[in-house]
C-alpha cells in the first residue's frame, strides 16, 4: 500500500500516526512546499513574542519521519491524476498513490491593494519564514501596521510589540476579531489591547500605500515602517478542484474524512466538515481539529475504521493575561436562547437551543471552560441538571454521582 | 526453708524405663545401672523407681508405701486405714543401710482390700475411694505421705543419687516386667522424701523430665476434680492428670498424649473430618490439660507404659528395642548400658507417645 | 433562663501558632462543634474554645502543625477538697439543673490493677519459646465444655459438642450498638472481626441488615430495650449475648436520643423514626436469677440450641455469686464488664462511682466457679478496660477466656477519648450519626486499622506467650503462677490468687 | 496504569489535597515556607456541593483531548501514560483549559499551565493521596 499525504502540518503527521497505528508496513511519502518538519502553526506569534525557541515548536521528535518510515518530499503538488493515482508536483515529478491525504492547509489571502509594490518590507504571517523574515525586518523603533484585526492579526501584533515603537492595527470590519466576537466581547478585548499598546484603526483599513505611508479609507494617514497583511486565508485546494473534487470553500469530507473521490482523503484547514453544533458543513479551522482529522483520515487510509463525528469549532485565544474562549455556534441569530454571566471583569455568554449547549463565548473568567465544550461535544441535554449553577461555575457536581463515578473512577 | 508443696520447684531430670512385653519380669539391677551414665542428670537432691509386677502374691490389694515423719502420725493413719481397709499386711519397707543415703523417714508399707461395707455407704468403687483416701492422707494428715497406692506395683524413692536409692530400697531383689526411674535435679528443694519421683496415684505413676509452663491452668483445672496438688510439682499434676483422664474419664493412653500433648491446630487441620472432630473435640474440651513448656515423661499403668515428649520436644527422650523389651531414656547412653546390642532405636518425635503394652493376660 | 454570669471557662485552649498557620482552613471545615473560624478581612483564624472538646481532630489534620489543644491553666484557688473539677462540676449543676453527663469510662484515678501485675519469663529450668520459629497458638473456644466422655459401641467418641464460639485470639470487640457509634464503624468493626477470626457484637441495637453478611462473625446482643430483636437476628449472630448490665453504668438503662434514630436506625431498632430509644434499667421480664434462666432457655428455644449464650453483667460487689449463679443457669459464657468499662453516655456520677474493677471481679469469679466445680460449665470474657496485650495476658492467666475490648477498639478507629460521645457531634464519625461525620471513618482504613491493632497484639501475646515457654493460649488460661503482684496489699494480692513478686 | 481515583463517598471536603498538592509542586521542602500567606496553585481541587464533596484531578484519559488541541506540543503522554506538560514549550493559550472535559487544566498567578502529572516529578506517590485523611483519593491500577 503506497500513502501520499499533501502537506506537513499537525493534519499530516497525525495522518501519519493514524496510518501507522494499522499499518506499519506501507510506504508514506509526504509531500510539502515547506522546508520544515512539522510545526505548530500557532507557534508563529509566540516564536515573536520570544515565548517559543525555534527548537520548540516542531509537531514530532526529530527522528519522527525515520521512525515511522516516512520519504519527505519537497514540492508543490499542483494536480492529482485520479484515474491513474498520481499526483504531479509543481518541479514535474510524478508520485502514484494508493491512498491519499490532503492536508494542504491554506494560503494567506491577499487582495489586490494600490501601492503594494511601493512598500519595502511587507509580510504576511502564517509560516514560520514569515515569523523569521518578520523577526529580521524590525527593530526597536520600527512602527508596524497590520491590516487585519483576526486572529491572525492580533497574534502578530502581540508578538511583535515588544520589539517595535509602535504597533496598529487596523480593519474594515468596526470591532476586532469580528469573526468570533459580537461587538460588546469585541469592545472589551479592544479596550484591553489598547490598554496593553495596541493601537486601532477599526472601521477603516488601508485603500492604498506609498512608501511608508498608508492612505486610510477615512482619509487619515498612517506612517509605518512594516506591514503585515492580515487579512485571512484561503485553502489550497485547487488542485483537487481540478481533479474533480467535490469542494464548497474547502473539500467537503464526511465524517470518516474521504473527499468525493475514491481513494482521496482530506484533513486540516483544508477542509469543511460538518459541525456539530451548526449542523452544516463548514470549515473549522483549528488545531485540534487538524490533529483529531488527520488521525481519522490516516486510520480510514489503512483500513481501520474511525470516525470524526464531533467536530467543533473552537478557540482559545488570550492577549497580555486575557482569555477569550468561544466554541460552537454562538452567533446570537435569534434561534438561540442566549444565557449571560457577567463579572466585574468577565463575561460569559451561553448559547441555548433545544435544551442544548450549541455555543459559548468567554471572555476573563475561562476557567474550566473544558467542562463547556464537553457540554456542546455531546449535546447534552442541559436541562437533566443545574445549567444555572454550572454557569456561575464550571464543574462536575451537577451532573450527578453517577456520571462522576463513571469519569472520576473510571479510565476515561 | 520451706517445704515441698509450698513452693513452685520446677526440676531438671533424668528418666528411664524398661518394659519386657511378653510381660516376664526381672530385678531392677540393669535399670539402676542405667542411670550410672546420667549421674549429672541429678544432683542427690531426689531419686526413684517404680516397678510393676512386683507383687505378684498381694497382686489383688492396694500396695500403699507410706512415709511418716514419727510414730504418732503413723498410728493415727494406721487407724484411719483400718476404718476402711482390711490390712492385709503390714510392713516396714526393706532398705539397706549405705552411706550416701541418710535421714530416713519411717518407711511403712500395707497391703490393703476396702471393706465393701464402707465403699457401699460411700458409693464409690474402690479405686475412687482409695484415690480420696490418698488425697486425704496426703493433705490432712500431716506427716504421713503415701507416695504409692496402686495393686501389684510400687514406687519407691528417696533423697539421693537415683543408683543410691536403688540399692537403698536393694530394689535388685524385686522382679517386675516393667521398671520406671527418675534421678532429680531440683533448683531448690530441701530434699524432702515425698518430693522426689516417681510420683503415682493408684497404679498410675509418672517419672518426668522437665517443667511444664502451663502448670497453674492445669492444676487449677484438675483440682475442680477433687485433686489436690500438695507438692506444686509437675511429675504430681501429672499423675492426678494420667488418673483423671485413664481411670475416670476411660481414654487410652493415645488419647491422653492427645489431649496433654495435643497436635497443633495446623496438623489437625490436615487431618480427615473424622479425625478433625475427635482432635477438636479434646482440645476444645481438655484444653486446660495442654502441657506446654518442656517434658519428657513416661506414664507407667498397670500392663504397660506410655513416654511421651511435649509437642515442640524440648527434652531429650530416646526409645529402643531388643527382642521383647522396650527401653525409654532421656539419654541413649543409659539404655545402652542395659543393653548394648539394640534391634531399632529412635529418637520419638514431640508429641508422639510410645505406647507398649504387654501380652494380654499378663 | 440565662445566667447572667458564666462561672466556666472553656476547659481548653486553642494554641495557633500563627508563624505555622497557612489559612488552609482545614480546622474550620472538620471541626463539627464550631470551634474555628476564618476571619477574611483580618486574614486571621479565630477560635470559639468554649465550643472545644479537645477532640484533636483539628490537630490531626492541620497539615503544619500549627495547633495545638491545651487544658485551661486557669485555676481556682487550691483546695484538695473542692478540687477544681468538682467545683465547676457544681457550677455546671447550678446553671443547668441537670444530671451531669460523660462518656467513655471512668477517668478517675482508682488503681490499675493490670498495671500492679508482673508476668513471668522463662530462665534456665525452662526455655522460652520463639514464636518465629514455632507455631505459637492463640485460638480458642468459647461455650459450655462437656463433663463426660461418651462413646459408641466401637468405642468411638461422640465429638458433638455443645455450640462454641471459635475466636483465632482471644479477644473480640465488645458491644456498641448501631445507634452510639456509626454505620461505618461497625462496618469496621464487622469486617475487621471477620479478617481476624474473632467476633463483634451488636450491642443493643439490633443488626443492620447490610451486616448480617458477617454473621458468623457477629454476636449480637439482646438488652432489656429488645431493639431489633426478632428470631432471624437471633440466628444471624455466632452467639447471643443478654446483656445484663454494663460497667460503665451498672445498674441503669440507656438513652439513645430521638435525633440519633434515623431512618437506617429507626428501620434496624425496630422502632419508629425520631422516638427515643430507651433500654430500661432491667429487663422487665428479669428479676431474678431464675427469670434469667428462663430467658436463657427461651433464646436456645428460639434458635434450636445452636447458639451459644452469653450473659452479660456489670462487675459489681458480689460478682462472684453472680457469676455463679448464671455458670447454673444454662449460660454458655459470662461476660463481665468492668467498671472502667466504656459508653456512649453514662450520667457522669455513676460512671464514676459505681462497680468494681475487672481484674478483681475477674479473679473472684474464677476462683469461685473452680472452687464450686463449675468452671467447664462457661467461658469467661472480660471487658472494661483492657488495654494492650499485656492486659490481655495478665486476664488470661488470670482465668478468662478471652477479653472484650471497646475503648482498645475505638481509639484503633481514631476516636480522641474527648468523653463528648452523648452530643452526637463525634469529629471522628464514630459516636455521630450524622452523615457528613459518619463518613469520616473509613470503614476500609477503620478495618485495617483494628486489624493492624490486634494483629500487633497478637504478636505481642505470642512473644509473651513464648517467653513463658508457652505455645498455646490454653495453656495460660487460669496459670495465675505467671503472675506476680507489685505494690499489692495482701488482700489484694489474696482474691487475685497470685504471689507478690519475689515470692 | 495506576491513576489517581477519587471516592466521593469518603471525600470529606477538607481541601488538604489542594494544600499537599501545592505543597508538592513548590519544590519547597518546608510547607509553611511553601505555602505561607500565598494563594494556592494546586493540580488537584476540591469541588463542594453542600455535602457532597470530591476531589478532581487530571484523569490521564487514554485519548486526551489535551493533547490533541496542545498548540505547542507542550503536552505529552510519556511512556507510563502519564499525560505531563512541558513548561519551556508552553505558550499559555489555554486550549487544553478549553478542552478538557474535567476542567482539570488550570494556571497558577503567571498564567503557567498547570496540571496533574501524578508526583512523577516529586518522588512518585502523588502528595494528595498521600496526604488524604480519608483515603477518598487513592493511587491505583483501574477497576475496569
Amino acid at each position: 500500500m503506497k500513502y501520499v499525504i499533501i502537506g506537513n502540518g499537525p493534519a499530516a503527521v497525525s495522518c501519519i500516526d493514524g496510518i501507522r497505528s494499522v499499518d506499519a508496513e506501507g510506504s508514506i511519502t509526504v509531500v510539502s512546499k515547506e522546508a520544515h518538519p512539522a510545526y505548530f502553526r500557532p507557534l508563529i506569534s509566540y516564536y515573536l513574542e520570544g515565548k517559543s525557541k525555534e527548537d520548540n515548536i516542531y509537531c514530532r521528535p526529530e527522528n519522527f519521519y525515520q521512525k515511522k518510515h516516512v520519504e519527505t518530499v519537497l514540492g508543490e503538488a499542483v494536480a492529482i491524476d485520479t484515474n491513474n493515482k498520481i499526483v504531479a508536483l509543481s518541479g514535474g515529478e510524478n508520485i502514484p498513490y494508493d491512498r491519499l491525504c490532503i492536508c494542504s492547509g491554506s494560503s494567506p489571502f491577499v487582495p489586490p491593494m494600490k501601492g503594494l509594490d511601493t512598500l519595502e518590507k511587507q509580510f504576511t504571517f502564517l509560516t514560520i519564514d514569515d515569523s523569521f523574515a518578520l523577526e529580521q525586518a524590525v527593530d526597536k523603533d520600527s512602527r508596524v501596521l497590520i491590516i487585519g484585526a483576526g486572529l491572525i492579526g492580533l497574534k502578530c501584533a502581540e508578538g511583535l510589540r515588544d520589539r517595535v515603537k509602535q504597533v496598529t492595527v487596523c480593519d474594515l470590519a468596526p470591532r476586532v476579531l469580528s469573526s468570533i466576537l459580537d461587538d460588546e466581547c469585541a469592545a472589551v478585548v479592544q479596550e484591553h489591547l489598547e490598554s496593553c499598546g495596541i493601537t486601532f484603526a477599526l472601521a477603516n483599513t488601508a485603500d492604498h500605500f506609498d512608501g511608508s505611508t498608508a492612505y486610510m479609507k477615512d482619509g487619515s494617514e498612517i506612517e509605518f515602517d512594516v506591514l503585515v497583511l492580515a487579512l485571512g486565508v484561503r485553502p489550497n485546494i485547487g488542485f483537487f478542484k481540478d481533479a474533480g473534487g467535490e469542494c464548497n470553500r474547502a473539500i467537503i469530507v464526511n465524517n470518516d474524512m474521504k473527499t468525493s473521490i475514491d481513494g482521496i482523503f482530506a484533513a486540516g484547514d483544508c477542509v469543511e466538515q460538518e459541525d456539530i453544533t451548526f449542523g452544516n458543513k463548514r470549515i473549522m479551522a483549528l488545531l485540534p481539529n487538524a490533529n483529531i482529522g488527520g488521525y481519522t483520515a490516516g486510520v480510514n487510509m489503512a483500513g481501520g475504521e474511525q470516525q470524526f463525528d464531533n467536530a467543533l469549532p473552537m478557540n482559545s485565544i488570550g492577549f497580555w493575561g486575557l482569555h477569550i474562549m468561544t466554541a460552537g455556534t454562538y452567533a446570537n441569530d435569534g434561534n438561540a436562547q442566549m444565557i449571560e454571566e457577567k463579572g466585574e471583569k468577565s463575561i460569559k455568554r451561553f448559547f441555548v437551543k433545544e435544551n442544548k449547549l450549541i455555543g459559548f463565548i468567554l471572555i476573563g473568567d475561562v476557567k474550566s471552560a473544558g467542562i463547556y465544550t464537553n457540554l456542546v461535544r455531546s449535546q447534552a441535554d442541559i436541562s437533566a441538571f443545574d445549567f444555572d449553577a454550572l454557569i456561575k461555575n464550571p464543574n462536575l457536581l451537577p451532573f450527578g454521582e453517577i456520571y462522576r463515578r463513571k469519569t472520576l473512577r473510571g479510565v476515561v | 526453708m520451706k517445704r515441698e508443696g509450698e513452693f513452685r520447684n520446677p526440676s531438671g531430670c533424668a528418666i528411664a524405663a524398661v518394659i519386657s512385653k511378653e510381660g516376664r519380669r526381672f530385678s531392677a539391677e540393669k535399670i539402676i545401672e542405667s542411670m550410672i551414665p546420667m549421674h549429672d542428670r541429678s544432683n542427690g537432691l531426689g531419686g526413684g523407681f517404680a516397678g510393676y509386677g512386683i507383687y505378684p502374691k498381694y497382686k489383688d490389694f492396694f500396695a500403699f508405701h507410706l512415709f511418716f515423719d514419727d510414730r504418732h502420725i503413723k498410728k493415727d493413719v494406721e487407724e484411719y486405714l483400718k476404718e476402711r481397709y482390711e490390712i492385709v499386711l503390714s510392713e516396714e519397707i526393706p532398705t539397706r543401710k549405705i552411706p550416701e543415703i541418710t535421714d530416713e523417714p519411717i518407711i511403712w508399707r500395707y497391703f490393703l482390700n476396702p471393706l465393701k461395707s464402707v465403699l457401699r455407704s460411700a458409693q464409690l468403687d474402690e479405686k475412687e475411694f482409695t484415690a480420696r483416701v490418698v488425697m486425704h492422707i496426703n493433705t490432712k494428715m500431716n506427716g504421713a505421705y503415701v507416695f504409692s497406692s496402686g495393686k501389684n506395683m510400687g514406687a519407691f524413692k528417696a533423697v539421693g543419687f537415683p543408683e543410691d536409692v536403688g540399692r537403698f530400697y536393694m530394689l535388685d531383689e524385686y522382679a517386675g516386667y516393667s521398671w520406671t526411674s527418675h534421678g532429680r535435679y531440683p533448683t531448690n528443694t530441701p530434699g524432702w522424701w515425698g518430693g522426689s519421683h516417681p510420683f503415682g496415684l493408684l497404679d498410675y505413676s509418672v517419672v518426668h523430665n522437665g517443667e511444664i509452663s502451663s502448670y497453674d491452668a492445669n492444676r487449677r483445672f484438675i483440682e475442680m476434680f477433687g485433686y489436690k496438688c500438695t507438692l506444686q510439682t509437675d511429675t504430681e499434676v501429672m499423675a492426678y492428670i494420667a488418673d483423671f483422664l485413664l481411670r475416670r474419664k476411660g481414654l487410652t493412653p493415645k488419647e491422653m498424649a492427645e489431649v496433654i500433648a495435643a497436635p497443633f491446630w495446623s496438623t489437625i487441620e490436615k487431618k480427615d473430618e473424622a479425625e478433625k472432630a475427635r482432635l477438636t473435640y479434646f482440645r476444645t474440651i481438655y484444653s486446660s490439660l495442654l502441657m506446654t513448656g518442656p517434658f519428657s515423661i513416661v506414664v507407667g499403668y498397670t500392663g504397660g507404659l506410655m513416654a511421651l515428649n511435649d509437642r515442640l520436644k524440648l527434652r531429650s527422650m530416646v526409645a529402643a528395642e531388643k527382642d521383647d523389651m522396650v527401653y525409654i531414656a532421656s539419654e541413649e547412653t543409659a539404655i545402652r548400658v542395659m543393653t548394648p546390642e539394640v534391634d531399632k532405636i529412635w529418637s520419638p518425635a514431640g508429641g508422639e507417645p510410645v505406647i507398649v503394652n504387654v501380652k494380654d493376660g499378663v | 433562663m440565662i445566667m447572667p454570669i458564666n462561672y466556666i471557662l472553656p476547659e481548653f485552649e486553642v494554641e495557633r501558632s500563627d508563624y505555622r498557620c497557612i489559612r488552609c482552613r482545614v480546622c474550620e471545615r472538620q471541626c463539627a462543634n464550631g470551634v474555628h473560624r476564618y476571619d477574611a478581612d483580618g486574614d486571621i483564624m479565630l477560635s470559639d474554645e468554649f465550643q472545644c472538646v479537645d477532640c484533636q481532630r483539628c490537630v490531626c489534620l492541620c497539615p503544619t502543625h500549627a495547633l495545638k489543644i491545651r487544658k485551661n491553666e486557669n485555676e481556682l484557688r487550691e483546695n484538695a477538697n473542692w478540687k477544681q473539677n468538682t467545683i465547676l462540676e457544681i457550677y455546671k449543676q447550678a446553671n443547668t439543673g441537670g444530671v451531669l453527663l460523660s462518656s467513655m469510662g471512668n477517668p478517675e484515678p482508682f488503681p490499675v490493677y493490670w498495671d500492679k501485675i508482673l508476668i513471668n519469663a522463662s530462665q534456665v529450668t525452662n526455655p522460652s519459646i520463639d514464636p518465629l520459629r514455632e507455631p505459637m497458638e492463640t485460638r480458642v473456644f468459647l461455650g459450655k465444655k462437656p463433663h463426660d466422655i461418651e462413646r459408641d459401641v466401637n468405642g468411638n467418641i461422640n465429638t458433638e459438642l455443645p455450640p462454641q464460639v471459635e475466636l483465632q485470639i482471644p479477644v473480640m470487640f465488645s458491644a456498641m450498638s448501631y445507634g452510639s457509634i456509626s454505620y461505618n464503624a461497625h462496618q469496621s468493626l464487622a469486617t475487621a472481626a471477620e479478617a481476624l477470626g474473632i467476633c463483634y457484637n451488636t450491642g443493643e441495637g439490633g443488626l443492620h441488615e447490610d451486616f448480617y453478611q458477617y454473621g458468623k462473625n457477629t454476636i449480637v446482643q439482646v438488652a432489656s430495650g429488645r431493639f431489633g430483636v426478632y428470631k432471624d437476628y437471633l440466628e444471624a449472630g455466632a452467639a447471643i449475648e443478654i446483656k445484663m448490665g454494663q460497667g460503665a453504668k451498672p445498674g441503669i438503662g440507656g438513652h439513645l436520643p430521638g435525633t440519633k434514630v434515623g431512618a437506617d436506625v429507626s428501620k434496624t431498632r425496630m422502632i419508629p423514626e425520631g422516638s427515643d430509644a430507651i433500654s430500661p434499667a432491667p429487663h422487665h421480664d428479669i428479676y431474678s436469677i431464675e427469670d434469667l434462666r428462663q430467658l436463657v432457655f427461651s433464646l436456645k428455644e428460639a434458635t434450636d440450641y445452636k447458639k451459644p449464650v452469653i450473659v452479660k453483667v456489670a462487675a459489681v460487689h458480689n460478682i462472684a455469686a453472680i457469676a455463679s449463679g448464671i455458670a447454673r443457669s444454662g449460660a454458655d459464657i459470662i461476660a463481665i464488664d468492668g467498671f472502667r468499662g466504656g459508653t456512649g453516655a453514662a450520667p457522669t456520677r455513676i460512671r464514676d462511682n459505681v462497680g468494681i474493677p475487672i481484674e478483681l471481679a475477674l479473679a473472684a469469679v474464677d476462683k469461685r466457679l473452680r472452687d464450686e466445680g463449675i468452671r467447664q460449665n462457661v467461658s469467661l470474657v472480660v471487658g472494661g478496660s483492657v488495654r494492650s496485650a499485656s492486659d490481655v495476658i495478665k486476664a488470661i492467666a488470670l482465668g478468662a477466656d478471652a477479653c472484650y475490648i471497646a475503648t482498645s477498639a475505638l481509639l484503633a478507629l481514631g476516636c480522641h477519648l474527648c468523653r463528648t460521645c452523648q452530643s452526637g457531634k463525634c469529629n471522628w464519625g464514630i459516636a455521630t450519626q450524622d452523615p457528613e461525620l459518619v463518613k469520616r471513618l473509613n470503614p476500609e482504613t477503620g478495618k485495617e486499622r483494628l486489624v493492624n491493632l490486634l494483629t500487633a497484639w497478637k504478636h505481642e501475646i505470642k512473644e509473651m506467650m513464648g517467653l513463658m515457654g508457652i505455645n498455646s493460649i490454653e495453656a495460660l488460661r487460669g496459670n495465675r503462677l505467671m503472675l506476680r503482684g507489685v505494690g499489692l496489699n495482701e488482700k489484694e494480692l489474696e482474691i487475685l490468687g497470685i504471689s507478690h513478686a519475689g515470692e | 496504569m495506576k491513576r489517581v481515583y477519587v471516592n466521593e463517598e469518603w471525600c470529606l471536603g477538607c481541601h488538604l489535597c489542594e494544600y499537599n498538592c501545592a505543597y508538592s509542586n513548590s519544590g519547597i521542602k518546608d510547607m509553611v515556607k511553601a505555602l505561607k500567606g500565598k494563594t494556592i496553585t494546586p493540580r488537584i481541587h476540591v469541588e463542594d456541593g453542600g455535602k457532597i464533596h470530591y476531589a478532581v484531578s487530571c484523569r490521564h484519559c487514554e485519548d486526551p483531548l489535551c493533547i490533541k488541541g496542545c498548540i505547542s506540543g507542550a503536552l505529552t503522554k510519556d511512556e507510563n501514560g502519564v499525560v505531563t506538560i512541558d513548561h519551556d514549550k508552553c505558550v499559555g493559550c489555554l486550549t487544553c483549559m478549553l478542552l478538557c472535559p474535567y476542567g482539570c487544566i488550570t494556571t497558577d498567578e503567571n498564567e503557567t499551565v498547570l496540571k496533574c502529572e501524578l508526583c512523577i516529578k516529586n518522588g512518585g506517590i502523588p502528595a494528595c493521596v498521600q496526604g488524604c485523611p480519608n483515603r477518598a483519593i487513592i493511587f491505583e491500577e483501574a477497576e475496569e
